[in-house]
């Protein structure tokens, strides 16, 4: 029984991240790859993770898991965030395919502040 | 201010207690100590901050997001395997209601984990978040999805 | 008393970290500092009687015995090298503090340079290789910042070719410990002595000893592997030249002796490899000397060459050459140090080093001429001054090896030479009427110095060349003491037995 | 295992010292790096490497009792890494500085010391 | 960099981290951590707080320039190398408490020595990097 | 005798200190130092004529075998009353010929240290105790010619005599240390016990060679001996003491004295013969052509010390007396002619001989004294000289072979001689008076006494040789273990063909003095073929080393850092390639390996690529991204191994080297420069060469099973002693805590350089 | 089929698949925030990689190693939007 639900989890886990890893591989640009790979490496690690701390069944290795898994809820998207912002500032392309862009112009060039103004209905 | 110093205190003790795995009481009263000196240390005039009070909208909201984790997954899965052609990506601003440094931070973070979208930026005045989607098909609904789901049952729990 | 083998390390850390809480109180560094080398050097003399009177010691750090730990072995070459630290340690801190600027001094000069000398006592000090390769990184890594402290120009051009070739010498040498360790499960060098030399494979002893050979090497700035040194000594301030050509050479010197004496013993092709090396490093030196104008460049070229007779006395291999090394080194690290010190004093009253537009010294200033005349012809060997004696030995011994008519031939061609580059020099600077230089601006003169830093300028230099005349005149003593130094060296079983206490 | 660990280091060793010949600053110090790595590997290589349990004590008992892994090479090359670490971190800071200092990165223009003058 | 994200993030991870820093450094003697890898934590948490406040507001945090940790840490380390030539052992013997103590278990000099370990790596990584972003 | 060597030295080191006070009136009294050590000397006179050799011996360096061994048998006598007396003279002399001058002090002091050293030469009976006192004589010869300082020429002088005596000096060394060895003692005497072994040994060739440069280039001989005109650059009473009587006589003292020792064989003789023989006719060749008075006593100074080489080639009993004679002879001939000189330039200002003449009128003492001079110079009956010459000539007439050519040689060379001397002796006086030389008075007697006292002991001698013949020459000769039977120095011998060949020799001399005044036709016929003079040729050799010296700098310190790891590489990769390929069995245990799995070999794999990516990519930030995945990778491998500490430490710090260069690297510009492709492939080549060795090497490292048992015993007690569970770390802060303490030490300092490189900013520069 | 060979023989092989997919991307870029993003992906990846390899071999202090990584990495990212964001700034 526990070796099924290590199975599970792991092949869950596993299949988050080459999904990932395809999609990181396939997708045409730069946010959309961000877009599709963040979460599921942190998803796919925590499973993996989690399948560890079922296999160990140790108190302390399962703390241990749950402090990574918070550990990295709270990481990967901050960290994704930064890339994702900094790309725009860099100036990284949008796919041909984007159908809108509301930040654009919003930037200030020099400052790097984001302004909420214009074209913002309240 | 004080409760919140103590809240805090709390907090890291926990933390402590499961990092090192050993749960005797011996083990708490130093993670205290520990966190206390550490507190001690890093607090320079922080704003108070609120915590959680209500459990049960924490469980829900968990719950919630776990769902909407794997229904987001299945679709980023479809659009990873079957074909990118018709994706219609942007980014979309988003007015907000939240307003602390936590609330915001929690909300820019659960879309960001939420696959098919991820959060750019925040304006400087706090009134917009903006959000990268891979696929919108109506922009005013997937403004409203946000601020419907994620947004108001943070705002539950902070509030 | 075997406690005092760490007191020189204790010491120079104490220090080191005093300095280092007082990072930006300049004055209280300098007379901090000068007291602690005058502690480091009672230590030295009292652990050199020790170890006179004792024999070699030991000391099992953390309680380990050899070989689980690391040991310290106080023998007689360390100890010797250890009192000839203190002594070029307690010069330049003093002469550091007068010469030095107030902008280096509040940026971890002194702290730096306690490590330095932490890093030197140390490495004479260690027993076990690796241990060795950690001392060497220490030492390096504080010459790193000494070369650029300040972050000049040239400095940071010249102490690029210092970094890159001492770090890829490092390299080797960790390679080597690779090697060693791979071929013998042990680190410590009385027992790499006896594991070394039960290997069958004779091949792979050779190839880890020329790895060491290469990684030591570059240290010693051995021909053709030394470029690093004409690039970069030249460039920092006075008082840092003076430690780096005192000492920092020498260790490299220290390290070939240890490792070829205690764990690669008769390596005959090796030896071979090491007196032709020693020849061209005698020859090459003297060559690059020869033509240079900067009159530190000139002696950075003159420690290279010098450091040709050290490395052919290693090659010699006989107990009287080994003793010639440690008598060469001994005049060769208090000689270099004053002579490099008294470099930057002229370039105080001067302004330049360049001998065009030097001159005139000897009028000026006839008795401190006196004083760096001894250490100039004492450099030459200019008997009966210290940098004669040794090379008796080298030559009397060169007859006994095969092709030892070319050693002779090199060791009398760098002789010659550095007399030649000497007298010119002499002529240039000190006979020559000064030509007409502009003053420099914003350029702080001797002159111009407050009375404290004009005597802790002046006070290393008469110090050092004081030493200089001791070492040409009493030695017999010296000779003694290379003798003593060389029969713990040579019959290797000593250093052995006080290790693993067999 | 090894005979490919060796070629890694041997590769670690030929591509560190093909950057440190190289005319950016920038790639010498990659080279330098490189090397660094290299010669830990091949500690670690040369220490035996074994496919064993960590050198670690289990928590009931008082000594290593399966086949473990030869904790010296592994201390040492802790140790080599840290010092690397260090020498890295300046060398580093050295470029920018030589940077700041010289208006460039590129070795051949770096010559003043060595010139006859 | 101007983030309230990262800045928000780095608050909470400040503690978090400063904590698993030192639950790393007390474990080193018996499971992989010790005080390398444990000062390198806590020197990230500073680091990280620094990118998203502001060198100056950590530097405040920190209160003292981070150079100053490195000699405290160096003479920590030394000091507990030195205890036991007190009591007539060579340097750098471990000097064992008797019993052990609840959490961290045997207190020795050894312990202290990594704790100096810690708080040089602290200093140094705060001060290089913080140079380095300083300059940059 | 030790007490007389450092009476000369305190008395130096006292003028450096006290010189400064002394100098102004009390310099006359300087001289009362060579003139004690002259009394000194003298009491020994009567012993030694008995047979008796005083030593001396003081225990100094007995671990090198360097004892202060002192012998004052014949030879040394002569040569130490020589020292002293003729010290004493030039002390007093120069006391009023330098008054008043600044540095009058250091110059006596100088002086002192000479004498000093020069005394300890003859003295010596340790071989490298005289090099000792061989090379301090160097120096302070060095000091004295370059006493003007200011003046280019003189320095440029005093560098090339000290880089031909210094040459010589090294020669020596060589020579003293080798012939120590060979012969297993240093003192001469002893040495004497081992001639056959000497003589017989390899090196005697070697070491007759390295004798002979020393002596040559000390004594001035063809073609060393250009230092020697150079050398008048110095005050003339140092021409005087240095470089005629004393200092340029060692070469051929050190000759006589090794005479018994190394002489007999063919070489020895010849070499001797052939070089002295060449000297005395070239340098007394060259005597026509000069026209300065000190200019042509340095030649014939060149040319005496060439006849002194000559005939101790000769080596017969009579050739030795001969030089032994000689040398007392020369020393006081010259030195009058050398002290007239200088007071001819002292009251003209002027040296050369076609602007002076008339001068008895004004100095009529001087005028006597340099006639004197010049005639025993001449060989003139009844002065010394002719004795001398006499001797001379007996000596090449009994040769063995080529008596004709050798006497024909000596004859040449006296005829030139007498010439020279008369040119300096005589000329000056005679004939009439320049107006402006009117005024001119005679000089203060400690400028003609001395003179005056040298000539005189010419004629005196001469007349009655029976003064030195027992007393300084006969000794002379027993020390060289020369038995003359009868030895009768006299003037007359009757008619023979001695006496005809020495009257042969004054009346051509005679005649070319008065027929061939000096012109400048024939000094420009000299300086025609100055190029193919050994001076030039040899100064030209030392324009070629030096050009070489630049070339071979240059080769190798050329600025360029690959350049410089390449020279160590190809050094590195060629021994290494040696030793591998003549000693290693490349026989591979493939069984012994372990197995490779799937995510090692991506692994592997990947750090592969990535490391080829960092190398190839032009992106320095890419290459730093890839620089990062190096260091994940081999962290995994380390995990794979089982060293989680390892992969830990491996990988935060890769990370943090990687975050550094990101912070450093943006305000650096692009890879602008790039290597040219030839330069490109070279480095690929020699890098793939040394990474294939070192792989190899592993390899080959890799099957030598060693025995860990200090692993082990960390293993077994890890715990119960050091109370550890984790062995790594047990290692790091324990069993090797200095190490770690030490390695913090090095971050601590990589830190505070970081600080400073970015921080510091120098106000004030240097 | 054992936990065990299922784990080390299908699912370990997959995610290394992964990581070197994630790799080419490294490799083809194109822009330098896409190598960044792969480092980090690699790194969480790594994260798996170690809890499989500590389930394998029954070494559950691997796990430690993760969190550490997890860290470091966070920092890296960090690292590279700061100088990124500051280069473009200075353009
Ligand atoms: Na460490
Ligand atoms: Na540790």
């Amino acid at each position: 029984m526990i070796d099924i639900i290590i199975g599970f989890l792991a092949t869950i886990g596993v299949m988050f991240i080459f999904l990932a890893a395809v999609g990181f591989i396939r997708m045409p640009d730069t946010y959309l790859r961000m877009c599709v790979t963040t979460k599921a490496s942190t998803l796919g690690s925590g499973l993996i993770l989690l399948s560890a701390a079922v296999f160990f069944g140790e108190n302390g290795v399962i703390s241990r898991v749950i402090a990574i898994i918070l550990f990295l809820f709270l990481t990967v998207p901050v960290g994704a965030h930064l890339i994702a912002r900094v790309s725009y500032f860099i100036g990284v392309q949008l796919w041909k395919g984007t159908i809108m862009d509301e930040l654009k112009g919003k930037y200030d060039k020099q400052s790097h502040e984001l302004h909420s103004e214009r074209e913002l209905k309240k | 201010m004080k409760s919140s110093i103590f809240l805090n205190n709390v907090l890291l003790m926990l933390m402590w207690v499961i990092l090192t795995g050993d749960s005797t009481f011996a083990n708490f009263t130093f993670g205290f100590l520990l966190s206390f000196v550490i507190l001690r240390i890093i607090t320079v005039n922080r704003e108070d901050t609120k915590y959680f009070r209500l459990v049960p909208r924490v469980i829900a909201f968990i719950l919630f997001f776990i769902y909407e984790l794997v229904l987001a997954n299945l679709q980023a899965a479809y659009f990873v395997i079957v074909s990118h052609k018709n994706l219609k990506p942007g980014i979309v601003g988003v007015p907000l209601d939240a307003k602390s440094d936590i609330e915001i931070t929690f909300l820019t973070n659960l879309v960001s984990l939420t696959p098919g979208t991820l959060s750019i930026d925040v304006s400087n005045d706090r009134k917009v978040l903006y959000v990268y989607s891979m696929h919108i098909k109506d922009r005013d609904q997937f403004v409203k999805n946000i601020k419907n789901g994620f947004e108001k049952r943070i705002l539950n729990i902070t509030r | 008393m075997n406690d005092i083998i760490l007191f020189p390390i204790i010491n120079q850390l104490f220090f080191a970290i005093v300095t280092l809480f007082l990072w930006r109180y300049s004055r209280w560094q300098k007379a901090i500092s000068v007291v602690g080398n005058l502690i480091g050097f009672v230590i030295a003399i009292v652990f050199l009687l020790t170890v006179w009177d004792e024999g070699i010691l030991t000391y099992n750090a953390g309680n380990w015995a050899a070989p689980l730990g690391i040991t310290f072995v106080g023998d007689m070459l360390a100890a010797t090298l250890i009192l000839l630290t203190s002594i070029c340690g307690m010069a330049v801190s003093m002469y550091s503090a007068g010469s030095m600027d107030r902008d280096r001094l509040s940026f971890g000069y002194y702290p730096i340079f306690h490590f330095l000398l932490l890093g030197l006592n140390g490495a004479f000090l260690t027993g076990d290789v690796f241990n060795l390769y950690v001392w060497f990184e220490m030492i390096i890594i504080s010459s790193f910042v000494m070369i650029t402290l300040g972050g000049e120009k040239r400095q940071l051009e010249g102490a690029i070719k210092y970094f890159t070739l001492n770090v890829f010498a490092s390299v080797i040498f960790l390679t080597a410990i690779a090697v060693l360790y791979g071929l013998t499960g042990s680190l410590n060098m009385a027992d790499l002595s006896l594991k070394v030399a039960q290997i069958e494979n004779k091949g792979l002893v050779e190839i880890t000893g020329l790895l060491f050979l290469i990684g030591f090497g570059i240290k010693a700035a051995v021909f053709p592997m030394y470029f690093w040194l004409p690039a970069s000594y030249h460039t920092p301030p006075a008082a840092i030249s003076a430690i780096f050509g005192g000492l920092l050479t020498k260790l490299g010197v220290y390290a070939l002796v240890r490792t070829f004496t205690l764990i690669f013993f008769d390596i005959e092709f090796l030896n071979t490899v090491i007196l032709v090396l020693g020849g061209l490093t005698l020859f090459s030196g003297a060559l690059g000397a020869l033509i240079q104008n900067n009159i530190t460049k000139m002696f950075s070229y003159l420690i290279i060459c010098h450091i040709g007779y050290m490395i052919i006395g290693l090659g010699l291999h006989t107990e009287l050459a080994i003793a010639g090394v440690v008598f060469y080194l001994v005049h060769d690290i208090i000689v270099k140090s004053n002579v490099f010190m008294i470099s930057g004093l002229i370039y105080k009253l001067k302004g330049t080093y360049s001998m065009r537009d030097l001159g005139g010294m000897y009028a000026k200033h006839p008795l401190l001429s006196l004083i760096m005349a001894i250490s100039f012809f004492s450099l030459v060997g200019i008997p009966p001054l210290s940098g004669f004696w040794p090379k008796i030995a080298f030559i009397s011994e060169s007859l006994k090896t095969k092709g030892g008519g070319w050693l002779i031939a090199a060791i009398l061609f760098g002789t010659f030479m550095t007399l030649y580059i000497i007298a010119r020099m002499w002529a240039q600077v000190f006979w020559k009427a000064r030509p007409e230089v502009k003053i420099r601006e914003s350029f702080l003169y001797f002159k111009d110095h407050r009375l404290l830093h004009k005597i802790e300028m002046i006070v290393p230099i008469v110090g050092l060349t004081i030493i200089t005349l001791m070492i040409g005149f009493g030695a017999e003593k010296v000779q003694q003491l290379a003798l003593v130094v060389s029969d713990q060296l040579i019959n290797k079983q000593h250093y052995i037995n006080a290790v693993l206490g067999k | 295992m090894e005979l490919i660990l060796a070629i890694v280091v041997g590769l670690l060793y030929a591509s560190g010292i093909y950057m440190m010949l190289r005319r950016s600053l920038v790639k010498l110090i990659i080279g330098l790096i490189l090397l660094g790595n290299g010669a830990n590997l091949l500690i670690f290589l040369l220490g035996g490497i074994t496919k064993g349990s960590p050198a670690i004590i289990a928590p009931d008992q008082q000594m290593l009792t399966e086949i473990y892994a030869d904790p010296i090479p592994q201390a040492l090359i802790l140790t080599a890494i840290v010092i690397s670490f260090g020498l890295q971190a300046f060398a580093i800071v050295l470029i920018k500085r030589a940077y700041i200092v010289a208006k460039t990165d590129d070795l051949y223009q770096m010559n003043s010391t060595d010139v006859y003058s | 960099m101007n983030t309230i994200v990262l800045r928000t993030a780095s608050n909470y991870l400040l503690p978090l981290l400063l904590l698993f820093s030192i639950f790393i450094l007390l474990r080193g003697h018996n499971l992989p951590g010790g005080g390398f890898i444990g000062g390198l934590i806590a020197a990230i948490a500073f680091v990280l707080h620094a990118f998203a406040n502001g060198l100056n507001r950590t530097k405040k945090l920190i209160k003292v320039h981070p150079g100053f940790i490195m000699p405290f840490g160096l003479a920590v380390s030394f000091l507990s190398a030195l205890v036991p030539l007190l009591s007539n052992a060579p340097f750098m013997t471990g000097i064992w408490a008797s019993d052990p103590i609840p959490v961290i278990g045997h207190i020795g000099s050894t312990l202290f020595f990594d704790l100096g370990i810690y708080i040089t790596v602290l200093g140094v990584t705060l001060t290089i990097i913080f140079t380095i972003s300083e300059a940059a | 005798m030790l007490g007389a060597i450092l009476t000369g030295v305190i008395f130096a080191l006292v003028l450096v200190f006290f010189g400064r006070f002394l100098k102004r009136r009390l310099a006359i009294l300087f001289a009362a130092v060579p003139l004690g050590l002259f009394l000194y000397f003298s009491q020994y006179i009567k012993p030694i004529a008995n047979g008796d050799i005083i030593t001396q011996s003081v225990s100094w360096l007995p671990s090198f075998g360097i004892n202060l061994d002192f012998t004052l048998d014949g030879l040394s006598l002569m040569f130490s009353l020589l020292i002293t007396g003729i010290g004493f003279l030039v002390f007093l002399y120069a006391s009023e010929y330098l008054k008043g001058h600044q540095y009058l002090d250091r110059f006596y002091g100088y002086l002192g240290l000479f004498m000093a050293a020069m005394l300890g030469v003859v003295l010596s009976d340790n071989v490298v105790t005289l090099f000792l006192f061989w090379e301090i004589t160097s120096i302070s010869s060095f000091f004295l010619i370059g006493f003007n300082n200011n003046d280019k020429a003189s320095r440029k002088s005093a560098i090339t005599a000290l880089s031909l005596t210094g040459f010589g000096g090294v020669l020596f060394l060589g020579f003293s240390l080798i012939l120590g060895s060979i012969a297993g003692t240093y003192s001469i005497t002893e040495m004497l016990n081992a001639k056959e072994l000497i003589v017989q040994s390899d090196y005697y060739i070697p070491i007759i060679i390295l004798l002979f440069g020393a002596a040559f280039t000390k004594s001035a001989q063809f073609p060393f001996h250009f230092w020697l005109p150079g050398a008048m650059r110095a005050p003339t009473p140092v021409s005087t003491y240095l470089h005629s009587a004393t200092m340029v006589k060692a070469g051929v003292y050190l000759l006589m004295r090794f005479t018994p020792v190394l002489g007999g064989p063919d070489s020895w003789h010849y070499t001797l013969l052939a070089v002295g023989g060449v000297t005395m006719v070239y340098a007394a060749v060259q005597i026509v052509s000069k026209t300065d008075l000190k200019a042509i006593l340095a030649y014939s100074t060149i040319s005496a010390l060439g006849v002194m080489i000559f005939l101790t080639g000769l080596g017969t009993n009579k050739a030795i007396l001969a030089a032994s004679v000689f040398i007392l002879v020369h020393a006081l001939y010259k030195a009058t002619l050398f002290l007239i000189t200088g007071i001819i330039d002292h009251k003209t200002h002027t040296r050369d001989i076609r602007k002076l003449s008339g001068l008895r009128k004004v100095m009529l003492p001087i005028a006597i004294i340099g006639l004197l001079a010049a005639l025993s110079n001449g060989g003139v009956p009844p002065t010394f000289g002719f004795l001398g010459k006499d001797l001379i000539y007996e000596a090449a007439l009994e040769s063995e072979r080529w008596n004709w050519l050798l006497t024909g040689a000596s004859v040449f060379t006296n005829i030139l001689l007498f010439y020279g001397g008369f040119q300096v002796g005589v000329k000056p006086f005679i004939g009439d008076l320049p107006a402006k030389y009117e005024k001119i008075t005679m000089p203060k007697p400690q400028l003609w006494i001395p003179p005056a006292i040298l000539a005189l002991l010419s004629i005196v001698i001469g007349i009655f040789p029976l003064l030195i013949q027992d007393s300084l020459v006969v000794p002379t000769l027993n020390a060289l273990h020369v038995l003359e039977d009868e030895l009768h120095l006299k003037l007359w011998h009757g008619f023979n063909l001695v006496l005809g060949l020495s009257m042969l020799t004054i009346l051509i001399g005679l005649l070319i003095y008065f027929k061939m005044q000096p012109s400048d036709k024939r000094t420009a016929l000299f300086t025609k073929y100055e190029p193919l003079s050994p001076k030039a040729v040899i100064l030209k050799g030392g324009f070629y080393f030096k050009k070489f010296s630049f070339k071979w700098t240059n080769f190798f310190q050329n600025g360029y850092l690959r350049n410089y790891i390449n020279t160590i590489l190809l050094f590195l990769v060629f021994l290494l390639g040696f030793l591998l390929i003549s000693h290693i069995q490349l026989k591979m245990n493939f069984d012994a390996m372990t197995d490779i799995t799937f995510p090692e070999l991506a692994t592997l794999i990947i750090l592969i690529i990535s490391v080829l990516f960092a190398v190839i990519t032009q992106s320095r930030l890419a290459a730093v991204a890839a620089l990062g995945i190096v260091g994940l990778s081999i962290s995994l491998i380390f995990l794979f191994y089982s060293a989680p500490d390892l992969a830990m430490t491996q990988f935060s710090i890769d990370t943090l080297t990687m975050i550094l260069f990101v912070l450093v690297l943006y305000r650096l510009p692009k890879y602008l420069n790039l290597t040219n492709p030839r330069n490109r492939i070279k480095d690929v080549i020699i890098a793939t060469t040394f990474g294939t060795l070192i792989a190899l090497l592993a390899l080959e490292v890799w099957q030598v099973t060693n025995n860990n048992e200090v692993s082990r015993f960390y293993a077994e007690h890890a715990y119960t002693l050091a109370k550890g569970k984790n062995v790594v770390n047990v290692i790091l802060v324990d069993f090797r805590g200095i190490d770690t303490l030490m390695e913090s030490v090095v971050l601590t300092v990589a830190a505070i350089g970081v600080f400073s490189l970015l921080k510091l900013r120098l106000h004030q520069k240097d | 089929m054992t936990l065990n060979f299922y784990l080390t023989y299908i699912l370990l092989p997959i995610l290394i698949i992964s990581v070197i997919l994630i790799f080419i991307r490294f490799l083809k870029g194109p822009s330098i925030a896409d190598r960044v993003i792969a480092i980090d992906l690699m790194v969480t990846c790594s994260i798996g990689i170690i809890a499989f390899v500590s389930i394998i071999s029954h070494q559950p202090t691997f796990l430690d190693i993760t969190m550490i990584i997890a860290l470091i990495g966070f920092l890296s990212i960090v690292a590279f939007s700061y100088y990124l964001e500051k280069r473009n700034k200075n353009d």
